[in-house]
């Protein structure tokens, strides 16, 4: 691991952001954008996160194998909500209008 | 080798075991329960899952002795459904899964890159307790009601309708799921960081490509089964609803999330198991492993694609007909690699210098096995066919296939091959060739008619069937004892030769890798001096340190025809 | 394994001993990830499912209270990565206060939480047979701004409305609320003990620019929870404020 | 029914020939490459066995022409049974326009099916021969799977989905239904027959169900399936009512403490007005059926609940008749 050594003026300039950002996220929510809320939540706290993986975290100044490390928890994660739904968008829900057999539930 | 502890004669060598060795080093029972060595936390995960694997193997003798009969006659419809689901749960959790990683993992990992021990050697034991204490729980579980969801736990029944121990059960698998984590870390970060100089990675024996590939999915894997399994024991403890449709959850969810995991929990099963493999044949056939870096790419490749397939488990949930598109596709792709190393296998033997000792007799079985196993596969990611053959005998057998003729047969394989590292000795060979042989044809009886059977719908889980079906499960069941008795031998050879097996020497086969330059058994250091790796893999020719010239002590006189 | 000095047995160097613990530790920040990511997983689709009963669960969480909260653990990470710099220039006086900083702003965070967990239980918000969506606004408490409870029952009966099985999607709402701030505040405690242990140890000079590894290692972890947090705060407590 | 030892089932629907001939497409290619791999392995070992004892290989290391072939080659094999099994599985999805919809709810440990015109069975679907049949299916609690080998066909039933199949008959005959996911206890008995007939037959068996009503028991039988008695009165007594069997002439303890005599009487007001005699250790839960029977239905159901007498416990071989009581 390369021994580099971030100034606290970093930091405090990273910290600082970090509290815009925190604004800007509360603020966003009181905007009706309809769908695009949740995308510009997490838009907001992707950044957010990502500077504190790279400078909090040293990430930035970390050797290959932790980006890898890194790159491959976000990608898994990634795996996992998108290919599970991608089953559940994709469904044919026309069923759920069929009453008769609900009323057979029922009885 | 690197200890003057034998003696050579022109034509015979006979080998003393070595003074000091990592087995009395120190004493006592505190010496073994607070050991940080990973070769005796090896030992103690092979105790351990050696008794998890006869727990569920006395589950699997009543479920077949219950299936002799159409109407059933030894358990009741409860007592049947517990015996399947304890037997799968105590299997793949606590015997497959940990079986080689934590044992021949553990043991080897270390020695084949020249490390002293794993990178952390107490989170390596404190994997270990968490293994015992997960399967605590789940043994609490067994005999306080038992358990009757099946392995899968799939809810509502789980969560809701069952009214056996489920959660003291989910808890000790969610606790023993930080062991494979762990395990895996430990692995991961040793192979990354502390490999002898010269051991670059494409010198890396295939063994540790594969644990590497496994310790992956460990990672990346495990965790989610942890929660899911922990939302379940939530859910029965304080009334919640994630998957409890009546609550307004979704049963589909804890399927997606369920098999997330435990598809690739079939690789970490089978994996190791090819790593087995990929070092035992190139031993026996003194050659170079043919296409070195497809065999170790496809493991990672195995690895990475396992974890797209998961829902080819769900293709008739209701699952939308694209997603079951997209599966059937990606389950198709990650064949390729495991075709690619059985292709690989087969080539290595050509022109080889082939011996029948009994570790190659095992990855002859493993290969018959797996090719069956694996084709069978094929035949289950169809959409089309899996219509008709998903949760029948088919799948069952397919899976016994893979996780018994493969991992098993791997993991014995493994024993025997390393036995000599492990404790010092030789197993008798003759012995152990009968059990093999006894082994590979009492499962092809066992297994095989469960694929008719499942083709002709007999579906599973079923205490009771038609009477149509009964002559294949009794054949099954004759198997089934004929296999036991291939399970048996092993173990009390094994012990036998620890007190009177021939002594080994340091590379009784001989084969190339960095863990047979050490003493057998392995001082607790491993290396005396640290090593210096200066040839490439499976390498015969440039290797006079092997001396292939003298006649291994105790070996039966070679070339052995005849018993096989 | 013996260990000499700051070199423990199983290493040859420190560098290779401190890729170690830097490497393992990224591993089980990923092992992590996924782990909530199985919580995550479970949010997404009952919010895609259940948006209605969400936004109104997500309505009935103390914005003021999340805020600080997240201005709080947002500070607590600055600290420790002050405190994570002080150890790497040598000054351990800096070392150990900015530690003690860290734990401070750690507790008031998990203290915060305390008080909303006891409004949620006060508002029959938790979970179980107890659990109604509507509590407040059925029993206001004397101290309750009448406009504020006419507000809330209007929102409810729209939204019942809308969607007549609010009551157990709202319950779903809040069992991830709980699964999620919960598991994430048992990080925050595990977190704490560890950084009470490092407090000890920096207290003991323990710590120089050479040997650091600990605080560099726990620092990581405490980020992590920082980030946890960050996706937290937007998902459970700002669904639907703009109504 | 079949030869002694089968290796595939009946084919009874326009699935199975297309399903199988798909399996003898796998089949035939999974054989081709073990057969070869097989004979590969064993011919090497006894042509290259090791002749002497410092004896080594030949050093080889690879064929990147070979290692491309064994990908490619198994790839394109692969694709096309994954293009076959798709064409299959999007067909057996997609249910043509015009189709006899069959409702089916899978409850712990029965099938309950409702043809179109209302008539409800238990562990048995009647179904006409030729025609396009969907299921649409749901459960009332834990998932069940609906299977038929005959058909090649199955589908889970899940709570708080509802499912459809389709499948179109090809051959006159009974077959056997399954329950292929574990549902719990008795899974391996939730079983039943379906039985297809010639079109006329079905049409005559959907109008003359009702001529069989003549006989007050088996009326009584049907109706006790059809008003749904069977989901609470369930044999073994562990349903939410009390079990009815051998019920009749004896004395029922009732949870104010009293008791009475189950005679045709008690039957007959319990049936009209439940909760007014609850039996003790049960819920008042049923609903009334007054004005939803006549008399003479109510009369088939005493019948038939006099005729429960020493039932015995439901049969625990799978593939015997459905439990609902047949003599």
């Amino acid at each position: 691991m390369s021994e580099h050594i971030v100034s606290p003026k970093v930091y405090i300039g990273i910290f600082l952001s970090l509290m815009v950002l925190t604004a800007a996220t509360v603020a966003a929510a009181y905007v009706n954008l309809g769908p695009f809320n949740i995308v510009i939540a997490l838009a907001i706290a992707s950044v957010k996160a990502t500077l504190v993986v790279l400078y909090f975290m040293h990430a930035r100044y970390s050797p290959k194998r932790t980006h890898m490390v890194i790159i491959a928890a976000v990608f898994w994660l990634a795996i996992m909500l998108a290919l599970t739904l991608s089953d559940y968008v994709t469904r044919d829900r026309d069923m759920a209008a069929n009453t008769q057999i609900t009323t057979m539930l029922r009885t | 080798m690197d200890t003057p502890t034998s003696t050579r004669t022109a034509t015979a060598t006979v080998y003393k075991i070595p003074e000091e060795h990592y087995l009395n080093s120190t004493y006592g029972i505190r010496s073994w329960l607070l050991t940080t060595d990973h070769k005796r936390i090896a030992l103690l995960y092979l105790f351990s899952v050696t008794f998890f694997f006869f727990v569920g193997g006395i589950f699997a003798t009543m479920i077949r002795i219950h299936l002799m009969t159409p109407q059933g006659f030894l358990v009741t419809p409860e007592t049947y459904n517990k015996l399947f689901t304890m037997h799968g749960v105590a299997m793949i959790f606590f015997f497959l899964i940990p079986s080689i990683p934590a044992v021949l993992g553990n043991f080897l990992v270390p020695l084949m890159i020249g490390a002293k021990d794993l990178a952390f050697p107490k989170i390596n034991l404190l994997s270990w307790y968490l293994y015992i204490l997960g399967g605590c729980f789940v043994l609490y579980s067994f005999s306080t009601g038992g358990l009757d969801t099946g392995w899968t736990f799939y809810t509502p029944l789980s969560s809701v309708y069952s009214n056996s121990a489920v959660t003291p059960a989910v808890l000790g698998i969610f606790i023993n799921g930080f062991s494979s984590i762990l395990t895996g870390l430990n692995f991961v970060v040793t192979i990354h960081t502390m490999r002898a100089p010269g051991m670059t990675w494409f010198r890396l024996p295939l063994f540790v490509w594969a644990q590497y590939a496994t310790s992956i999915i460990f990672i990346l894997g495990t965790p989610v089964i942890a929660i899911t399994l922990l939302l379940v024991g939530l859910e029965r403890m304080f009334h919640l609803g994630f998957f409890n449709p009546a609550l307004g959850g979704d049963p589909i969810l804890f399927q997606h999330l369920f098999w997330f995991y435990s598809h690739p929990a079939v690789y970490i099963m089978i994996l190791p198991a090819m790593g087995v493999i990929s070092e035992i044949i190139p031993t026996f056939a003194r050659k170079p492993i043919f296409g070195y870096s497809f065999i170790a790419g496809s493991s990672i490749a195995i690895a990475v694609i396992g974890f797209f397939v998961w829902a080819h488990h769900m293709f008739l949930t209701g699952e939308s007909v694209y997603a079951a598109l997209a599966f059937s596709f990606l389950s198709y792709l990650v064949a390729i690699p495991s075709a690619v190393k059985v292709f690989n296998w087969t080539s290595t033997l050509y022109k080889g210098s082939i011996s029948w000792d009994t570790p190659m007799l095992y990855a002859l079985g493993f290969i018959g096995l797996f090719l069956i196993g694996g084709l069978t596969g094929l035949f289950l990611a169809c959409l089309g066919l899996d219509i008709h053959i998903h949760d029948t005998y088919f799948v069952v057998a397919h899976f016994h296939y893979i996780m018994v003729g493969g991992a098993v047969m791997g993991y014995l394989g493994g024993i025997h091959f390393w036995w000599p590292k492990i404790s010092g000795r030789l197993y008798p060979e003759f012995l152990a060739r009968v059990s093999a042989i006894i082994l590979f044809s009492g499962f092809n009886l066992t297994f095989f008619p469960q694929f008719i059977l499942g083709y002709l719908g007999m579906p599973r889980r079923y205490h009771s069937y038609p009477p149509e079906f009964q002559v294949l499960n009794v054949m099954s069941t004759a198997g089934a004892s004929i296999l036991a008795l291939g399970y048996l031998l092993p173990m009390i050879y094994l012990v036998w030769s620890l007190k009177y097996g021939t002594v080994a020497g340091p590379n009784p086969w001989p084969s190339t890798g960095l863990e047979w330059k050490t003493d057998s058994p392995p001082p607790t250091e491993n290396f005396l001096v640290t090593p210096e790796v200066t040839w490439e893999p499976y390498d015969f020719e440039t290797r006079p340190d092997l001396e292939l010239d003298h006649i291994v002590a105790g070996k039966l006189p070679a070339p052995a025809h005849g018993d096989d | 394994m013996h260990r000499t000095g700051e070199l423990y047995g199983q290493f040859e160097t420190l560098e290779q001993q401190k890729e170690s613990a830097a490497l393992g530790m990224w591993v089980f920040l990923s092992t992590e990830v996924l782990f909530f990511g199985g919580l995550f997983m479970t949010y997404t689709l009952n919010r895609h499912y259940y948006g209605t009963a969400f936004g109104v669960g997500s309505n009935t969480l103390d914005l003021k209270l999340g805020g600080l909260n997240t201005v709080i653990l947002i500070l607590s990470s600055l600290t420790m990565a002050m405190s994570v710099w002080a150890s790497h220039v040598g000054k351990r006086r800096q070392t150990t206060s900015f530690l003690v900083a860290t734990l401070v702003l750690g507790t008031a965070f998990l203290g915060v939480k305390v008080i909303e967990y006891k409004q949620k239980f006060d508002h029959h918000l938790v979970p179980g047979y107890h659990f109604q969506i509507d509590y407040r606004a059925q029993h206001p408490a004397p101290n309750d701004d009448p406009k504020e409870i006419e507000a809330e029952k209007e929102e409810l009966s729209k939204a019942f409305a809308k969607d007549p099985d609010l009551n157990a999607h709202a319950q779903l709402y809040f069992s991830l609320y709980f699964g999620m701030t919960g598991l994430h505040a048992l990080h925050m405690i595990v977190g704490a003990g560890m950084l009470v242990w490092l407090i000890r140890q920096s207290m003991l000079g323990r710590f120089t620019p050479t040997y650091n590894t600990p605080v560099e290692m726990i620092g990581l972890y405490w980020h992590f929870v920082d980030i946890v947090w960050i996706y937290l705060f937007p998902l459970l407590y700002l669904i639907d404020r703009h109504r | 029914m079949q030869a002694q030892f089968p290796l595939i089932p009946e084919q009874a629907s326009n699935f199975a020939p297309t399903v199988d001939l798909l399996m003898l497409f796998i089949v035939a290619i999974c054989l081709f490459f073990a057969v070869a791999i097989t004979f590969a392995v064993i011919y090497f070992f006894f042509k290259y066995e090791r002749k002497h004892q410092t004896e080594i290989g030949v050093p080889i290391h690879g064929d990147m022409r070979l290692e491309t072939a064994w990908i490619v080659v198994p790839l394109v094999l692969a694709m096309a049974m994954f293009a076959w099994g798709a064409v299959v599985y999007v067909d057996f999805r997609h249910s043509p326009g015009d189709t006899l919809d069959i409702y089916v709810v899978g409850k712990q440990w029965m099938w309950k099916v409702q043809q179109p015109n209302g008539l409800r069975e238990i562990n048995e679907v009647h179904l006409p021969v030729d025609r396009d049949v969907r299921l649409i299916m749901a459960s009332e609690d834990v998932i069940h799977d609906f299977s038929v080998p005959a058909f090649r066909v199955k589908m889970d039933v899940v709570p708080g989905h509802y499912n459809t199949m389709w499948f179109r008959p090809t051959k006159a005959g009974r077959y056997r239904l399954y329950c292929s996911q574990y549902c719990g206890t008795n899974h391996a008995i939730m079983t039943g027959w379906i039985t297809v007939m010639e079109q006329g037959d079905y049409a005559a068996w959907l109008s003359g169900a009702a001529g069989a009503e003549a006989n007050p028991l088996v009326a009584g039988e049907k109706l006790f399936g059809e008003k749904a008695c069977i989901t609470c009165h369930l044999s073994d007594g562990k349903g939410r009512g009390p079990s009815l069997n051998g019920l009749y002439g004896k004395q029922v303890l009732l949870a104010d403490g009293r008791t009475v005599t189950a005679d045709d009487a008690y039957i007959r007001e319990s049936i009209l007005q439940p909760n007014a005699k609850i039996v003790a250790g049960y819920q008042p839960i049923m609903p009334s059926f007054q004005g939803q029977l006549t008399e003479e239905q109510i009369i088939a159901l005493t019948a038939y609940i006099k005729s429960l007498q020493n039932e015995p416990p439901p049969p625990t071989g799978a593939g015997t008749a459905p439990a609902s009581g047949k003599k």
